[in-house]
């Protein structure tokens, strides 16, 4: 049943990926969002399956087979669907076929071949997305961790004729390597401490002991997967691929580096709460980088002029704040934000998506404005969007970030809990730049449209003539905008926060898997451990399922509470009436900005200069040693020696052995002869 | 001495003199059928009837030269028609032509009609027959001659081709019958369905019993498979350079072939010497009048049919007939399998 | 006493296929050979596999022998361009051959006397006799415990049926 | 009844005449023929043993060495064949040049 769900994507791949170019496009696009139906069908009656059983109990597994089977360490490959990973494939599942059906349009203009390629990459995508996701232990968990790593540098590059385009799935794919290495030194780490892999069995192991207060093993195993978190979720230091991946096809940024892929680093602090909760150090460190990453992307995104680039820019600082929730121990928030940000972030994507599609590539907003009148469902849906990820109460985005700041500040991280306000003001400020940027005030008309390498040539010609009439999004792409607006809407409205009167139902349904689940469960775990465990994930809720000494902490919290809500509302709005200040009423006032900074400005528009760094520090220096020293001088000299001498031996030896091949049977019957009467002579001889 | 090694010697004189005069007999049986499909008489002069032209024949050939071609083999050239004639007797002597007898009492226990009782007769029968090609070729060989040569790669190549289907004919039968031996193979027939369709295989096999026949007549090299001899294409085919009793030998051969496979076919699929009327002891004369029957539809195909052309022959051996053939096997398999024969 | 007879026939036929220059002789030789062995299968109750030797070998390999023999009508080695000398004149190879192949028969020899119960009679018991005699008993022997082999040789027969039709056949192309 | 030994002597000598044969004939075809005896002589062994023990194996397995003889005969002919057809003659030391 579990292996369905990854199962039917995988058969949309195998399809499309050997018969694909001879099918229709209507085939092979339908083929591929059937399976993602069909497989969020499954997850659907899975999710159903597991809230029909008693909390204690939430957790479904399924062991397909034994794949190493060692001492002391055997590794099943079994997939297991607990709260937290029931979200997850709601979400993919979910999110993922909408993108499937707006991709089925938003591709159109490829030729078959490359039409069916790119489905499969997708389904191939969910496929391993929904094993990282359902994986119940490290090493499956590794296995679509990699996999979705793949597709992301086959998607990224997707359009792989275009130099820019297969240089960026390249860095996406070396900065997720060094990722993914550390990654697998923490899963080593952790092997080798308790001899199993496993989620469940991980955190049974750990719940018992006391958290480390100096850095130690965890601390370390838990940085250790964080890095590799931060490869895959670009964080600092490894954000830098993100940006860049958006040469690939945007419904892909909004399906793989919005929505699912890069909120894999997420779910996998998630998955482990229990060995964070262990690591206050490496939980500090996280929180810091999460913090530190929202705030920089988020100044970087204020003054980026490329749709994408600044969609992108909010995604790395979004994801930013799932790590600040989860480094403050608040698993739950960072899960329900995951949730929420999926839904308007792919709105977000796929908007622009609809404004780069009507505009045949145009991607530049110096050349868009006031598309609002020919792309009325575009401009209101991403207006929701943008609202929704502004944190505008009421919407989505509103509560889970809402949730975080709180938990931050009620943690004790003033600090941070200033820097996420402070980015949720520059959140509000460059969405809403970009929304007025792209649909209000006048149309500025590009002087050609770069369309060329989308297979948009045929329309190239339009493309600039400001006055145009644009096409909205066509009906596919129309009806996934509105559903993911909806989405939007409604989405945080089941982690509605008590303070107001909501009794977030997603953070009691969660808890279960931020602890150690009943079925593993020691039994020994006292109550006050189990909140440690649980950190404040679930707030008055989890106080109050645990009695006695909850109820005064949710007293005192719903004050504080309600107190944040305001004043972080009222930060949305004074952005969206900076950027309103800055791009509408008085556009001059932004250049004056740049101008009496120019330093910063440029600063910012050249993204820290992070690249130009890692270029100098990592890259040249690489090259050279690999040019000069392996490649002329390792390489030639010694393994050229090596090859070279070894055929010359072989020669050697063949010359001398030359003698015997005389290429009569005879003398090679002969031999063989005197093979056996030697053999059976010494037989019976002893 | 015993009197049952008598009988026992008793019974391979006969039937070793019966077998002579058969191929004798047959001769003239052909030679009249043929004149009588032909509108015309036949041999009329010497005795009644022509009945005696057999002998005159063989006596003209013991009086005709022995010609040898100086280029011939001579060892081969005299050893192949032995080898014929010899592997057909050879095969006769597997097969039975009668119930186990006591002949009336003069024996203390029954012995079984029939020269030799193998419990792998079949198989034998069917080792001799291909042995039997050995003298075709070696004389097509031996003899030196284009014709000759032609004539006995044909043979032997067309033997070797229905063997096969020949082989899972009697495969099927032997199927049935669950038993290698002849005499197992007959007694298996016994008795009749409904009281009076006789149990012979014939009627469970008739496919098989096509098969058997068709390779039966290109195993023994007779019309419309005569090849070996096709006079029309290669003179006389092996045997164009004998001449006189070696000649007289190959065709003996021909003929005592071919009345052995009508015997093994009697055996096989027409229930042998089970039959209504006559008595145990006298099952030999149904044995007799089923035999000449087939060999009386042998002599009638050979001057009905025209003969195949050379690669029609192998086309149907081969895509056709050992298909079919296996086929059968398969669905008797099958049938042996469901029914639990 | 019948297998004095028939083993004698066997080897002096053997040395026939060896012996003789002219390879339809040789062929003969071996057909008797065959025969011969045959009838010591009889001998030692084994008629099936008697019968079942005489087809194959003597009925189709020697045919197919024969065949091959007299499409390429080279039959006398003295008439290859290569050597006329009689067919076991030694040659080094052939001396060295020699040497072994007796120091084989040698070997063979010293083992057999060192063998226990090889002077025991081969017959086994009777009930093991009507076993082996038993057609039955090897149909199911082969398709039991041997299926798997028996399946390898059909395979084998085929490639080998392929190998030979593709080896044989005279490519129009070169000529 | 004749002594197993006896059946092993005929034929180990039938065996060392095969061999003999590989090496004195300059003839392919002939060569097929030895090796064709050689076989045959393993037959024999494998049918006395089985029927000293009373058992059936012995058979079976010759069963599947005249299977394995005869593909050896069929393929081994077409090679001769083949090789005829370059070189008009059998020699086995016509055939010496190892590619042409």
């Amino acid at each position: 049943m579990l292996a369905l769900i990854p199962l039917f994507p995988f058969l949309g791949f195998l399809v499309n990926a050997a018969i694909g170019r001879r099918l229709s496009k209507t085939v092979s696009g339908g083929l591929a969002s059937l399976v993602m139906i069909a497989s969020f069908a499954v997850s659907a009656v899975t999710v159903w399956n597991l809230a029909a059983l008693p909390v204690d109990h939430r957790a479904i597994t399924e062991t397909l087979y034994t794949w190493i089977a060692s001492d002391p360490i055997t590794i099943d490959v079994a997939f297991r669907v607990d709260p937290l990973s029931a979200v997850m494939i709601l979400v993919v599942t979910g999110i993922g076929a909408l993108i499937h059906v707006y991709s089925t349009a938003y591709m159109h203009d490829e030729s078959d071949g490359e039409f069916a390629r790119y489905f499969s990459y997708l389904n191939l995508f969910a496929a391993f997305m929904l094993v990282l996701v359902l994986g119940s232990n490290m090493l499956v968990m590794f296995v679509g961790w990699e996999g979705v790593g793949l597709c992301s540098y086959l998607l990224i590059g997707f359009w792989f004729r275009k130099k820019s385009a297969s240089d960026a799935g390249k860095k996406a794919f070396i900065v997720n390597r060094v990722g993914d290495y550390a990654f697998v030194l923490g899963m080593l780490l952790l092997a080798v401490a308790y001899n199993t892999v496993d989620f469940q069995h991980l955190a049974s192991e750990i719940a018992p002991l006391a958290p480390e207060a100096a850095f130690g093993p965890l601390s370390l195993a838990a940085l250790l997967l964080f890095v590799g978190a931060t490869g895959k979720s670009a964080q600092i230091p490894l954000y830098v691929w993100l940006p860049d991946a958006m040469e690939g096809p945007t419904p892909v940024s909004a399906l793989i580096h919005a929505a699912t892929m890069v909120t894999a680093g997420v779910y996998m602090i998630g998955r482990n709460a229990v060995l964070f909760s262990h690591a206050p150090v490496t939980m500090e460190v996280v929180a810091v980088v999460g913090a530190a990453t929202a705030l920089m992307a988020g100044t970087i995104g204020l003054v980026q002029n490329d749709i994408k680039r600044v969609l992108a820019y909010s995604t790395v600082s979004q994801l930013g704040y799932m790590f600040l929730a989860m480094g403050v121990g608040a698993f739950g928030a960072g899960i329900f934000h995951l949730y929420t940000h999926a839904f308007f972030k792919a709105l977000l994507f796929l908007g622009s998506g609809a404004v780069i599609h009507a505009l045949h590539g145009e991607q530049d907003i110096r050349h868009m404005g006031g598309l609002r009148k020919d792309l009325p469902v575009t401009y209101w849906t991403f207006l929701i969007g943008a609202i929704a990820i502004a944190g505008v109460p009421g919407l989505a985005g509103f509560f889970s970030k809402d949730e975080i700041l709180f938990e931050t500040f009620w943690t004790g991280h003033t600090a941070l809990w200033v820097i996420g306000a402070l980015t949720s003001l520059l959140t509000a400020t460059y969405m809403f730049r970009l929304v007025f940027l792209t649909f209000h005030g006048e149309r500025r008309a590009a002087a050609a449209a770069p369309g060329h390498d989308h297979g948009a040539d045929g329309h190239a010609h339009d493309a600039g003539a400001g006055h145009a009439h644009l096409h909205d999004a066509p009906p596919a792409m129309a009806l996934v905008l509105v559903a993911l607006a909806v989405g939007s809407v409604v989405a945080g409205y089941i982690g509605v926060p008590h303070a107001i009167g909501g009794r977030n139902a997603l953070g009691a349904w969660l808890a279960p898997s931020f602890t150690v689940s009943a079925p593993a469960k020691a039994g020994a775990l006292g109550a006050e451990e189990r909140m440690a465990v649980e950190g404040h994930a679930i707030g008055a809720e989890a106080g109050a399922a645990e009695g006695g000494e909850g109820h005064g902490e949710a007293a005192g919290k719903t004050g504080t509470e309600l107190t944040l809500m305001g004043v972080s509302s009222a930060i949305a709005l004074i952005g969206i009436g900076l950027a309103f200040f800055f791009f509408v009423s008085t556009p001059s006032a932004a250049d004056g900005v740049a101008r009496s900074f120019p330093g910063l400005h440029r600063l910012l528009l050249n993204k820290y200069y992070v690249d130009e760094a890692y270029d100098a520090v990592l890259v040249q220096p690489i090259r050279v040693i690999s040019q000069e020293g392996l490649w002329k001088g390792f390489d030639v000299k010694v393994i050229d020696g090596a090859v070279d001498g070894t055929g010359a031996m072989v020669s050697g030896w063949a010359w001398i052995l030359r003698r015997t091949q005389t290429g009569s049977v005879r003398t090679y019957a002969g031999s063989l002869l005197l093979g056996v009467v030697l053999v059976l002579g010494y037989y019976l001889w002893r | 001495m015993d009197p049952t090694v008598i009988a026992h010697i008793g019974i391979i004189l006969v039937v070793f003199v019966s077998l002579l005069l058969s191929a004798a007999a047959m001769v003239w049986i052909e030679r009249k059928v043929a004149a009588v499909i032909q509108q015309r008489f036949g041999p009329t002069r010497t005795g009644f009837a022509g009945l005696l032209q057999p002998i005159a024949d063989v006596v003209k050939l013991f009086f005709k030269e022995e010609l040898r071609p100086r280029a011939a083999d001579p060892f081969l050239f005299n050893l192949a028609p032995v080898i014929a004639v010899a592997a057909a007797f050879v095969a006769f002597a597997a097969v039975p032509f009668g119930a186990e007898t006591t002949f009336f009492g003069l024996l203390d226990r029954p012995i079984a009609l029939g020269v030799s009782d193998m419990n792998v007769a079949v198989l034998v029968i069917f080792g001799t027959a291909s042995l039997g090609v050995y003298g075709i070729v070696l004389a097509g060989w031996a003899s030196n001659s284009k014709y000759s040569l032609l004539g006995a790669l044909r043979s032997s190549a067309q033997m070797i081709s229905y063997e096969l289907s020949y082989g899972m004919s009697l495969a099927s039968v032997v199927l049935l019958a669950g038993t290698l031996s002849l005499r197992g193979i007959v007694d298996a027939q016994a008795g009749t369905w409904l009281g009076f369709i006789p149990k012979w295989f014939l009627f469970l096999q008739p496919f098989g019993f096509a098969i058997y026949a068709i390779s039966g007549i290109a195993e023994t090299n007779r019309a419309p498979f005569d090849f070996p001899e096709a006079e029309q294409e290669l003179v006389a085919g092996y045997h164009t350079e004998y001449s006189s009793m070696r000649f007289g030998m190959f065709f003996m051969a021909e003929y005592i072939n071919m009345v052995t496979v009508s015997a093994v076919a009697t055996n096989l699929f027409l229930g042998g010497w089970h039959g209504p009327f006559l008595p145990e002891w006298l099952g030999g004369g149904w044995v007799l009048a089923k035999g000449l029957f087939l060999l009386f539809t042998y002599v009638w195909i050979r001057w009905t049919l025209p003969r195949y052309r050379y690669d029609q022959l192998m086309q149907f051996g081969w895509k056709f007939l050992l298909p079919a053939a296996t086929l059968n096997l398969l669905v008797t398999a099958a049938g042996v399998i469901y029914f639990g024969y | 006493m019948l297998f004095y007879v028939f083993g004698g026939l066997a080897i002096v036929s053997a040395l026939g296929v060896i012996g003789q220059r002219n390879p339809i002789y040789s062929v003969l030789a071996l057909v008797l050979m065959f025969a011969s062995l045959a009838g010591l299968y009889v001998v030692l109750d084994a008629p099936f596999t008697a019968v079942t030797q005489i087809i194959i070998y003597a009925g189709a390999i020697m045919v197919l022998f024969l065949f091959v023999v007299m499409l390429l009508n080279n039959p006398l080695e003295g008439h290859s361009p290569y050597d006329r000398s009689h067919p076991l004149r030694r040659t080094a190879a052939g001396r060295m051959g020699g040497v072994l192949a007796v120091m084989l028969v040698a070997e063979l020899a010293w083992g057999l006397s060192r063998m226990v119960g090889a002077g025991a009679p081969v017959a086994g018991d009777v009930a093991a006799g009507a076993v082996v005699s038993s057609v039955r008993e090897i149909g199911v022997k082969i398709f039991t415990d041997y299926r798997f082999a028996f399946e390898a040789t059909s395979i084998l027969i085929l490639v080998a049926m392929i190998g030979a039709v593709v080896l044989a056949r005279r490519e129009e192309a070169t000529r | 009844m004749t002594p197993i030994g006896h059946y092993l002597i005929l034929s180990a000598i039938l065996f060392a005449i095969g061999t003999a044969g590989v090496f004195f004939r300059r003839n392919l075809i002939t060569i097929l023929l030895s090796i064709e005896i050689m076989l045959n002589a393993v037959n024999l062994t494998f049918v006395a043993f089985g029927r000293q023990i009373g058992a059936v194996d012995g058979q079976v397995i010759v069963f599947f060495v005249m299977t394995v003889a005869a593909a050896e005969a069929a393929v081994g002919l077409a090679i001769v064949i083949a090789l005829f057809r370059h070189r008009e003659s059998l020699n086995p030391e016509a055939f010496t040049s190892l590619k042409w």
